[in-house]
C-alpha cells in the first residue's frame, strides 16, 4: 500500500485542444465566483494524518504542484476523507479543492470513471483549451494514486511540459 | 486504373489553380516537367498560408491567447492529418522535419548513432538518393558499421535474391527508396520491410516521390520509419514529415534540443516531452504545416488513385513517344504499376545539360544532371540523365512539345 | 534616439500593413503584446511569397530551365541579403535553418561533437533560453565537456567578474544570448566575445531577440557564430540563419547529409560542396527564404534604428505604468539602451497564467510561463511570469489596455 | 615544374548567377553555328608530347572533365602550342576547343588576367546562368596549370558540384 507521496501527469496538452477556442465568451468566464472562491478559500486544504493513498502531481506549464491525500472507509472502496495541498493557477487549485468536496461518499470505481468533462461540468465554467491542463490536474492526480493504491499503476514522478 | 476515372480528372480545371503553369518565356508558355524535384503549388495551398499569417499567425505551444490558441490547434490537428493521409496512428507518429533529407538524417543521428556499432550492417539500395545514401554512408563510417547495397538489375529493378543475402542478422537497418526518383521504379518496400524485419532489422523507407502521387499506407508497409517532403507534393516547401513507430521513436534519444521539446529543465539536466514534440525544438513550421495539411486536402479532393492513373497514363504515353526514337535511351522499367510517374532518358550524341537547355529554350522544363544519384549514374555508365517528370496538371500535349523539342536537339548535334 | 526620429515613424500607416492586428474577438480587437514569442507579419512578406508559388516556384541548384534559374537566383540572393543586412562579409557565412534552436544545434553537433572532450568547458549564461542552454548541457553530458553559468545579478544583468573568472583557457566555447527573451536585459556581447577570444574560446551568440529589433553587426560583435530566426523579425516561420565565420565554417564537418550539400558520391564515400550549400542539404526554404528577404526589405525601410527607438519609447512607458502598480514585480534591468522591448512581471497574488488568461478576456495576448528560460525562473524564484513584448506597430495605446487589464485581474483576485 | 595532371575548380555555381537570366533570349542562342562546329570538330584536341604544363579540371554538375596541356615558348612566357582532351557537354567542349587556338600566341600572363567575361565574349553566344561553370572550366584548368607551374598554387584534385 504506497502512501510514499509520487508523482503523475495530466493528459497531454494536445488533448486538450479538441476543445475548441470559439467555445469560449469573453469576460472572466473561467473566473466566476465560485471558482474565485474555491481559490481564496480552499476547502479541505492540508494533509490526511492516515491517508490510505497519496499521490503528487505537476504541471510544469504552470508550475502546479498538487498533493492528494485520499483515506477510504473500512470497505476499502468508499471515500471517507480528502484533502490536498500544493500551490499553482485558481484554476488547478479551485479545481483540487472542488474535487476534493466532490468526492467525498463516492467509491474508487467513480473516481476512475471520472473525466475531462466530469471535471469541467464540476468547475462549471468553459475552460480555454490551454488551461484544461490544469483543471484536470487534480482528478488525474487522483485517479493515478488509485491505481497505484489498487496495484494497476506504476509511475515515478511523472510531469508534463508543452514549451 | 479504369478509363472513366481518368476522363472524369478535369485537367484543365486544375490547371487554373495554378497561375504559374500560364507563365509564358518569350511568348511560349512553359511546359513544367520537372515535377519530381518539386511540384508547383495550387492556390488554395497558397491561400491557405496566407490566411495564416492575416488571420491568426502566432507561436504554438502555451500560449493562452486566442491568437496561440489558433495557431496550436492547426500546427497540433496537422499532425492527425498527416496520420490520417498515410494510414499512421496517431500524432505522436509524425514528425514535421524542413523536409526528407532532415528525416533521414534525423533517425540517423538519434538512432543511429546511439545504437550502431562496427558489428552492425546497414543495408541501403544502389538507386538511393543521396538523402539516404550519403547520410547513412557517413554514420557508417562514425559507429564502424557496414553499408551494403541492393543490387539494381538491368531492367532498373532491385535484385530482390540479393536483397535476402545482404539482410542478415547483422543487419540494424535497411533504408531503401519506395519510389526511385531516376528510374521511376516503384520498390516491393512492402517485401523488403518483411526481410528486414525477419532478421530484426528496422526499415527505414524514404517516400519522397511516392506519397505525391499514389496511396500510401504505412501501416500495410509495416514501415518503421517513412518520409517525404511537401515540396512534393503541392504543398510548400519548408516541411517534411517523419513517420515512426510510436515504440520506437519514444524509446529513441532526442534529436534537436531546445525550447519545446522538453518537460523540465535545470542547470544540470533536462526531460523530454511527450511525442511527437519531443522531436520538435524551436518554434515549428507553423504556416508550412497549414500549407501541408491544404495541400492533403486538395489531393484527396482529386483522389490519390486518380492522381495515381493520370500520372500512369502520362508516363506510358511519354514513354511509347520516346521508346519510338531510336537514339533514345530510357532508364528504368517499363510502364505499369512498377513505374512510377517519370522518365529519364539520353540521347545519343547530346549530352544531357545540352539537351536540357535546347529544351529550355522550347520552354520546356526537365531537369538534367545525376538526380542525387550519382553511384547508380556511376553504375548506368553516364554522368548525366534527362528526367522528365509528370504531375497531375501534365497533358499529352506538353509531352508532345518534349519530343518535338528532342527533334530539335538532334538536328543541331546532327 | 532622437524624438524626431519616432515622431517620423508613422504606426498607423506600418499597422495597415498588418491585417491580423484588425482581428477582433467578441467585438474586441486583439492587442498582440507577445512578440518575443512571434512578430507578425506585414502584407509585402506574405505577398512575396506568394508571388514566389504563383510565379517563380522550382527546385534550385542545377536546374537549367527558366523556374529553376529564377529561384536559384532568388535563394542564393537571400543569402547575400541577410550576409548585408547583419554585417557578414558574403553568403559563404550565412546558413539557413529552420529557426535559431536549429542554428545552435548545428554548431552543437558539428563543431562540439566533434571537437569537445572532458577537458574542455562550456560557458553559457543563466539567463540562455533552452534552445542554446539545454543543447551544449546534452553535447557536454555527451562529450564529457563542463558546463558553467555566468550569474545573473539581482538587477538583472551579467556579472562580468564572474564571466572573466569562469572563462579561461580551458574554455573552448562561450554562448551567451545577445538580449534576453525574459530579462530583456541587452548583453555586452562584444566585451563578452573579447574574454573568449583573449582564452582562445569560440563564441556564439543568440541574436534571435536582438536582430529584430536593434542593428546588429556581427562584425563589429566578432561573434565567431550568430544566430537568429526569421518569424521574429517580420518574417515567416521555417526559416533562421546562421552566420559563421567563413574559415570556422570551411574546417567544420558537415551536420546534415544529403543532396546538395556534396561534390562526388560514390558508394564508398563523398565530399562536400562549398559554403554554404555544404550545410545546406535538401531541398531548401526557398519560400521562405524569399520572405526573409522581404522582412528585411520591409524593416531597412522602417530603419533599424527607428525600430529600436519606438521600442525603447513603447518599452520606457510600458515600464513607467507598471511601476507605478504597487503589486507588480518587473523582471530585469531599468529601461535604456541595456534594455530591449520586452517586460516581464507578475502581480502578486495572480498566477501568471491566470493572469495571461484574463488579459485574454480583454484580447490583451500576453504569453505567461517560463518563456523557455525554466532555471533562470528558478533562481527568480517564480514558477512563472507575465510577459508583454512590443514590436513596431505597438502603441502607448495598447499599453493602457495592458495596464487596465491587470486593475481588472486585481480586483477578481482580491 | 609540375607536368603530372591535377585537376581544378571552375568558379562556385553562384557567382554565376550574377548574370541575369533575363539577358537569354529564345531559340538556341547558346548553341549558335560556331560553338556546335567547335564541339562537333574540336580544334587542338589530343595530348602534347612535351607540355611545359599540363592539368586537369571537373564540372561533376555536368561530368565534364577536360585536360589543357600546354607548351611554352623558350622565353618561359608565350604559349607555343595548347591542346586539350576530355569529354564533357557541348558548352565545355566548345570553349575548350576554342581557347586551345585563342591562347597560342598570348602569354602567360594574358592567360591569368583573363575572366569569365573574356571566356564569354571568345564564345560569342549568350551563356545561361546555370551554364557558366561549364564555359569557364577549360579557361580554370589552364590558369590552374599556369599558377602551378608558377609556384603560386598548390591543389590536388579539386572539384565543384551544385547538387
Ligand atoms: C533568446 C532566444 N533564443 C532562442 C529562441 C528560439 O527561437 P526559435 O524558436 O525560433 O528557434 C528564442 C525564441 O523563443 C529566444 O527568445
Ligand atoms: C527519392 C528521393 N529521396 C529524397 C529526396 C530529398 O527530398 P528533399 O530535397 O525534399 O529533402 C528526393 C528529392 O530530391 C527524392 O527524390
Amino acid at each position: 500500500m504506497p502512501t510514499r507521496p509520487s508523482t503523475v501527469a495530466p493528459e497531454p496538452f494536445y488533448n486538450s485542444l479538441a476543445y475548441s477556442f470559439s467555445t469560449m465568451g469573453l469576460g472572466s468566464d473561467m473566473y466566476r465566483q465560485q471558482i474565485l472562491d474555491h481559490y481564496k478559500n480552499p476547502r479541505n486544504y492540508g494533509e490526511l494524518e492516515d491517508p490510505t493513498f497519496t499521490h503528487v502531481g505537476e504541471n510544469p506549464m504552470c508550475g502546479d504542484e498538487i498533493r492528494m491525500d485520499v483515506k477510504l472507509d473500512d470497505d476499502e472502496e468508499t471515500i471517507k476523507q480528502v484533502a490536498f495541498s500544493g500551490d499553482g493557477c485558481a484554476i488547478s487549485q479551485a479545481s483540487a479543492s472542488m474535487l476534493s468536496k466532490e468526492l467525498r461518499g463516492k467509491t474508487v470505481d467513480e473516481l476512475l470513471e471520472m473525466d475531462r468533462d466530469d471535471v469541467i461540468d464540476m468547475l462549471g465554467v468553459d475552460i480555454s483549451p490551454m488551461r484544461v491542463k490544469c483543471a484536470v490536474l487534480a482528478e488525474k492526480v487522483a485517479q493515478d494514486g488509485a491505481e497505484i493504491y489498487q496495484g494497476d499503476l506504476d509511475v515515478e514522478k511523472t510531469t508534463t511540459e508543452d514549451d | 486504373m479504369s478509363q472513366q476515372n481518368l476522363e472524369s480528372l478535369d485537367v484543365e480545371a486544375i490547371r487554373e489553380e495554378f497561375p504559374i503553369l500560364e507563365r509564358e518565356f518569350d511568348g511560349e508558355q512553359v511546359v513544367y516537367l520537372d515535377n519530381a524535384a518539386t511540384t508547383q503549388t495550387p492556390d488554395p495551398v497558397v491561400d491557405a498560408m496566407s490566411d495564416y499569417y492575416r488571420e491568426y499567425n502566432a507561436n504554438v505551444h502555451r500560449g493562452i491567447h486566442h491568437l496561440s490558441q489558433e495557431a496550436s490547434i492547426a500546427y497540433e490537428e496537422a499532425h492527425d492529418r498527416v496520420a490520417d493521409f498515410i494510414g499512421a496512428d496517431g500524432r505522436e507518429e509524425i514528425i514535421f522535419t524542413k523536409n526528407t533529407t532532415e528525416a533521414e538524417n534525423l533517425v540517423a543521428y538519434a538512432w543511429g548513432l546511439n545504437e550502431l556499432g562496427p558489428d552492425d550492417e546497414i543495408v541501403l539500395t544502389e538507386m538511393e538518393h543521396h538523402a539516404s545514401l550519403v547520410t547513412w554512408q557517413q554514420i557508417g563510417k562514425q559507429t564502424g558499421a557496414d553499408v551494403e547495397y541492393i543490387r539494381v538489375t538491368e531492367d532498373g529493378r532491385l535484385d530482390m535474391d540479393h536483397a535476402r543475402e545482404l539482410i542478415t542478422d547483422d543487419t540494424a537497418m535497411l533504408s531503401a527508396v519506395h519510389v526511385s526518383n531516376t528510374l521511376g521504379t516503384v520498390n516491393p518496400v512492402s517485401k523488403l520491410v518483411d526481410i528486414a524485419h525477419e532478421h530484426d532489422a528496422l526499415a527505414f523507407i524514404d517516400g519522397a516521390q511516392a506519397v505525391p502521387n499514389r496511396p500510401v499506407d504505412v501501416d500495410a508497409i509495416d514501415a518503421d520509419f517513412y518520409a517525404f517532403s511537401g515540396h512534393k507534393m503541392a504543398g510548400p516547401t519548408g516541411i517534411g514529415a517523419l513517420y515512426g513507430k510510436q515504440e520506437l521513436l519514444e524509446e529513441m534519444q532526442p534529436y534537436l534540443y531546445g525550447g519545446g521539446m522538453i518537460r523540465k529543465v535545470t542547470f544540470e539536466d533536462s526531460t523530454w516531452d511527450e511525442l511527437p514534440w519531443k522531436f520538435e525544438p524551436g518554434t515549428p513550421q507553423i504556416a508550412e504545416a497549414v500549407g501541408l495539411v491544404a495541400a492533403i486536402d486538395w489531393l484527396e479532393e482529386i483522389g490519390m488513385d486518380r492522381v495515381q492513373a493520370h500520372e500512369e497514363e502520362i508516363t506510358r504515353y511519354a514513354y511509347e513517344q520516346l521508346t519510338a526514337e531510336p537514339d533514345v535511351e530510357i532508364y528504368g522499367p517499363e510502364p505499369g504499376s512498377e513505374r512510377a510517374g517519370l522518365v529519364g532518358f539520353n540521347v545519343d550524341g547530346v549530352h544531357a545539360h545540352d539537351l536540357a537547355s535546347i529544351m529550355n529554350d522550347h520552354t520546356v522544363a526537365i531537369r538534367a544532371g545525376d538526380h542525387c544519384t550519382q553511384p547508380l549514374h556511376d553504375k548506368l555508365g553516364v554522368a548525366a540523365s534527362a528526367r522528365a517528370s509528370f504531375y497531375v496538371y501534365n497533358t499529352k500535349d506538353e509531352v508532345d512539345k518534349l519530343v518535338a523539342a528532342i527533334d530539335d536537339a538532334r538536328q543541331l548535334f546532327a
